[in-house]
């Protein structure tokens, strides 16, 4: 599998603090969707910012797609790239739903006819297109997301990073808005980088990289990863409900050869205790 | 005097007397018990908000009468006795950090006592309390708020208001946008003040998983009007009703009738981890005895 | 709420409705101007009757055209009693001190009130038929030829329109702003003078970082979706010039001239 | 000027003109009626403006509180004051376009030669709504003195008196109060806006 984005030897600090990352490298799989997670401060909104070039790195390389970013290549790297950010509000520049559409579609200059088009096909594909005459002020935060998700999904990129896009939603919301971008990540073979502290939105990743304070503590599938309970702990994040269910068990006498199992594998493993014994 | 929160019948409408008019609250009557840590949940546009924004009659109603701790408001309350009320119902809106603009940490904590009339001194006082309280470092307290890091900055501005004394805090989604590790802290810092102060909590919440570890209390709202009103095992007791009111159930809730749909007969909705690893337990022990 | 610079946006069909927002804005302005140039009872009637027809056309009922205008009312009335008590000429039928009152000064505040009319109707016609997003469009055809001169004409056009997107995102922080400081013990529009000013210190202080956080994350999200600058751009919305627009443009020549020939020289 | 630069820069300027839209709007953070007067707070906000984005960009947020001026004046005057005056553009937008270069460059002026932050702002305040009060007032008689048309043909001569004394019991209460509370508000807003712009 290649390797869509390459992080070589980094480091990066914003002026007057203290280094953030200090020579990071990690290497993001094309077609994968891949979970950073860290606390608040870690340093993980930073990266993606580096990724979109929207942050100017101070040493080191960062490869997408076989573009090395740097001023000559950025417009060439977003078109690449979609970014969901944490804010929903902050990132509905039109003044309408479809006005928000084709905002970047009008800034690649691209012909009306073609954009009418593809705005309609876009929010189609988020489920909004019945919305598509409404002002933000009455959309709620995770329409607004799917209304950035369609925003994305109009220029066709090959990536989409969340960066903590379902952090501001409700429980319903932030589920709404992931099963979205499953889909979309499948209809379209998209690479997807999903930046969070919610450890259950990682747990559904292919690939976990837990960052903690500038440099990458692991870096697995989350089977491996979300074992260790006591390490999440350590660095502010919390254990994943099925390890914790995993771990409420043994305490009850009831061994697991398992430290974590994906939803999916914990029911059927409890199925078959029961229904053994 | 009565220690209680009570709501007798209480109608808010919202823009009345024109075609827009809306029935935010509609004939709502609770009683909240003093020292009660109570959840109100609800989707979004249920009321919830301006439910809780009459207890500290930033909002007056329509119709009907509230009393908060022996002190009545009505539809014609005048707003200077709403200000005495106020001082003894400290409210912690979304994102308070919003709401900081003194040009130190102290300062700004102070300027809630300062409006109630207290002295600089006095005021000084309970803000270093507060500080305390909400685990911020003594040494912060003349920096400027807006040099601190965001969880910090909330603990500034839940500071603010507990340096007031409340008797009654409401928290509305205190924990929005923080990590797992931030949100403990302010959860626990408000079972603290709960267990330890005697203050009744009300939070606004739509994570149910607070609402089980936390709560004593939950008021369920839907359309204006309290549906429901109960310990959170009876809220939770029926997960079909529950989804009706476009609600979730706690993550063990949710997981157990995914456990159901699967085949696993388990008896009834577990709300927390511990229940429903003892009842699974219970299930494959019970197996045990009919093997044998 | 998107309507908030201007007033209030009726949704409709009309005529008026269809009609392309730089028409509009430049025919409501025309007619600004030629009101300067009434000065009889025809004048004024003629342009009483285009403006009749204009409402009519607009499908938007005259009681709601009066209730708007409700308000106004004493404003009206002060102006045009400030116009008869102190304007001179003419038979003076009363006069006290720097006032009087003259069979001119009456007649002129008669024309004055509706003048007052006049300029209401229309640019509420303008308000009630279209977004301020039209208007905002609007704007921006209307002075593309600065563009020439190199005036940043797009630039102005997409900072007006993310401000009116903005008005009620930050109105509503306004609102929790206003609970959270009065929860805080604040009395807001009581109190002394000096009192009420600095009151305006906690709720413009946060009003003001709120906003200028907004605009760091929105530089942020638009240039992750490829904006370099705003005169480099397709447009997705176009109103384009319609028959309609054409009519009325020449209804509204015609009723100029008009009032050419029949005002008093 | 960089990509970043130019884009935060159009933002900011949305953001101030979203909040004079606002402020023309809602009376608690716009103008705070006191009888028949009322004292407005708005030339803070192009004062604000004009500390944290400069001087030119300063002027260009007095110009739109100038244009809504105009326009209201027309659509929804708020004092007679406002249908007389302001109808005429010249009236309502250069004033304002003035708080913002004399605030402006009062600032840069202190900001060189004096230590202390809040006296700079503080006087800069006090010009920028001088200025405002004084244009007004100044123009007002020029055009009557040119005998320019007007469009509600008041005359203005035995008006003058009262003109002058609204605008001018209006303005020297707002300079004073503009002085006083203008640092409260800028300072701590430069201070985000700074790590901001960084």
């Amino acid at each position: 599998m290649k390797d869509i984005i390459q992080i070589k030897n980094i480091s990066f600090n914003y002026p007057d603090q203290p280094i953030l990352f200090n020579n990071l490298s990690m290497n993001v799989h094309e077609g994968e969707w891949t979970a950073i997670i860290g606390q608040n401060g870690s340093g993980k909104s930073t990266l993606a910012r580096l990724i979109d070039g929207l942050i100017v790195l101070k040493s080191g390389q960062i490869v997408v797609d076989d573009l090395v970013v740097n001023d000559d290549n950025i417009f060439d790297i977003r078109n690449k790239i979609g970014m969901v950010f944490q804010n929903p509000e902050d990132q509905f520049v039109g003044a309408t739903v479809e006005d928000d559409v084709a905002f970047g579609l009008e800034n690649r200059q691209v012909p009306r006819e073609q954009m009418h088009e593809i705005v309609e096909k876009s929010l189609k594909q988020v489920g909004m297109w019945e919305f598509r005459d409404r002002i933000p002020a009455n959309l709620s935060g995770g329409q607004k997301q799917r209304v950035a998700i369609a925003g994305i999904v109009a220029l066709s990129p090959k990536i989409i990073i969340l960066d903590e896009a379902t952090s501001m939603l409700d429980p319903r919301g932030r589920q709404d808005i992931l099963d979205l971008v499953y889909k979309i990540k499948q209809d379209n073979h998209l690479t997807v980088i999903s930046i969070t502290h919610d450890i259950d939105e990682a747990a559904g990743a292919d690939r976990v990289i837990v960052v903690n304070k500038g440099s990458i503590v692991e870096e697995d599938k989350p089977d491996n990863i979300f074992g260790d309970i006591s390490k999440l702990k350590s660095i502010g994040l919390s254990a994943p409900f099925t390890s914790q269910l995993i771990m409420a068990l043994k305490k009850r006498g009831i061994d697991s050869p398992y430290q974590y199992l994906n939803d999916k594998r914990l029911i059927a493993w409890i199925k078959k205790l029961v229904s053994t014994k | 005097m009565d220690q209680e929160i009570s709501f007798n019948q209480v109608t808010h409408t919202y823009q009345a007397d024109t075609p827009f008019a809306q029935n935010a609250l509609d004939k709502v009557s609770l009683k909240i018990a003093p020292n009660s840590f109570t959840a109100i949940i609800g989707h979004t546009g249920s009321g919830k908000s301006t439910l809780v924004q009459h207890i500290n009659a930033l909002l007056k109603s329509t119709f009907g009468e509230i009393e908060v701790y022996g002190r009545q408001i009505t539809p014609s309350t005048t707003n200077k006795n709403l200000k005495q009320l106020r001082k003894h119902v400290g409210m912690v809106f979304q994102f308070p950090e919003k709401q900081l603009f003194e040009e130190s940490v102290i300062k700004d904590i102070m300027f809630g006592p300062k409006n109630y009339g207290a002295s600089d001194a006095d005021a000084e006082k309970s803000a270093v309390k507060a500080m305390k309280l909400v685990g911020l470092d003594a040494s912060l307290r003349d920096q400027s708020p807006f040099d601190l890091s965001g969880g910090q900055m909330r603990r500034v501005a839940i500071a603010g208001v507990l340096a007031m004394n409340p008797e009654i805090l409401i928290l509305d989604e205190p924990t929005a946008g923080l990590d797992p590790h931030g949100h403990k802290e302010i959860m626990d810092l408000a079972q603290g003040l709960h267990d330890h102060r005697n203050m009744t909590i009300i939070l606004v919440t739509h994570q149910m998983d607070d609402v089980v570890d936390y709560a004593s209390d939950v008021i369920v709202m839907d359309r204006g009007q309290v549906v429901k009103h109960g310990t959170p095992s009876q809220i939770f007791a029926d997960p079909k009703w529950v989804y009706k009111m476009h609600l979730d159930l706690p993550s063990s809730g949710e997981f157990a009738t995914r456990l159901i749909r699967a085949g696993v007969p388990l008896e009834k909705t577990p709300l927390t981890i511990e229940n429903l690893a003892d009842e699974i337990v219970h299930l494959i022990q019970g197996g045990n005895h009919t093997d044998e | 709420m998107s309507n908030f610079l201007f007033g209030r946006y009726l949704p409709g069909n009309s005529w008026i409705h269809q009609m392309s927002p730089q028409s509009k804005l430049m025919l409501s302005f025309y007619f600004v101007i030629i009101i300067f140039f009434a000065n009889n009872i025809w004048t004024y009637g003629t342009l009483s009757v285009l403006i009749l027809f204009v409402v009519l056309m607009s499908g938007v009922s005259i009681g709601y055209f009066l209730k708007g205008i409700r308000p106004l009312i004493w404003l009206i009335i002060f102006t045009v009693l400030l116009q008869i008590l102190f304007s001179s000429g003419g038979h003076v039928y009363w006069h006290f001190g720097p006032f009087s009152v003259s069979d001119t000064s009456l007649i002129n505040g008669g024309y004055i009130f509706v003048r007052f009319l006049l300029i209401i109707m229309i640019s509420t016609v303008l308000t009630l038929t279209t977004t301020s997003l039209a208007i905002a469009d609007g704007v921006q055809t209307v002075l593309k030829p600065l563009k020439k001169v190199h005036f940043p004409v797009d630039t102005l056009a997409l900072m007006l329109s993310i401000a009116l997107r903005f008005v009620p995102t930050l109105m509503d922080e306004m609102e929790t702003i206003l609970n959270a400081q009065r929860s805080r013990g604040v009395d807001f529009g009581s109190g002394s003078l000096r009192h009420r000013i600095q009151a305006a210190v906690p709720l413009l202080v946060p009003l003001f970082t709120g906003a200028i956080n907004h605009a760091e994350n929105l530089s942020t999200a638009m240039e992750a979706r490829g904006f370099t600058d705003s005169e480099h751009r397709s447009k997705y919305r176009v109103y384009r010039w319609q028959k309609k627009d054409t009519i009325s443009w020449i209804i509204f020549l015609f009723v100029g001239i008009l009032i050419l020939f029949i005002r008093n020289n | 000027m960089p990509v970043k630069k130019k884009t935060l820069r159009l933002n900011m300027l949305a953001m101030f003109i979203a909040i004079i839209l606002l402020q023309t709007s809602i009376p608690l953070i716009g103008y705070i009626p006191i009888g028949p007067l009322e004292i407005t707070i708005i030339p803070m906000t192009v004062v604000v403006a004009t500390i944290l984005l400069g001087t030119v960009d300063g002027a260009i947020i007095g110009g739109v509180w100038g244009f809504t001026t105009f326009v209201r004046a027309f659509v929804w005057p708020t004092s007679p004051l406002a249908a007389i005056v302001f109808v005429n553009p010249l009236i309502s937008v250069i004033p304002r376009i003035m708080i913002g270069v004399v605030a402006g460059l009062t600032y840069t002026y202190f900001k060189k030669h004096l230590k202390s932050q809040t006296v700079g702002i503080s006087i800069s305040a006090v010009l920028g709504s001088l200025t405002n009060t004084i244009l007004v007032l100044g123009l007002i008689y020029v055009f009557y003195k040119a005998k320019a048309p007007q469009l509600y043909q008041i005359n203005i001569k035995e008006l003058l008196p009262y003109l002058l004394g609204v605008v001018g019991t209006n303005g020297i209460p707002e300079a004073i109060f503009s002085g006083i509370v203008t640092p409260l508000i800028a300072i701590p807003v430069k201070k985000i806006f700074d790590r901001t712009a960084r």
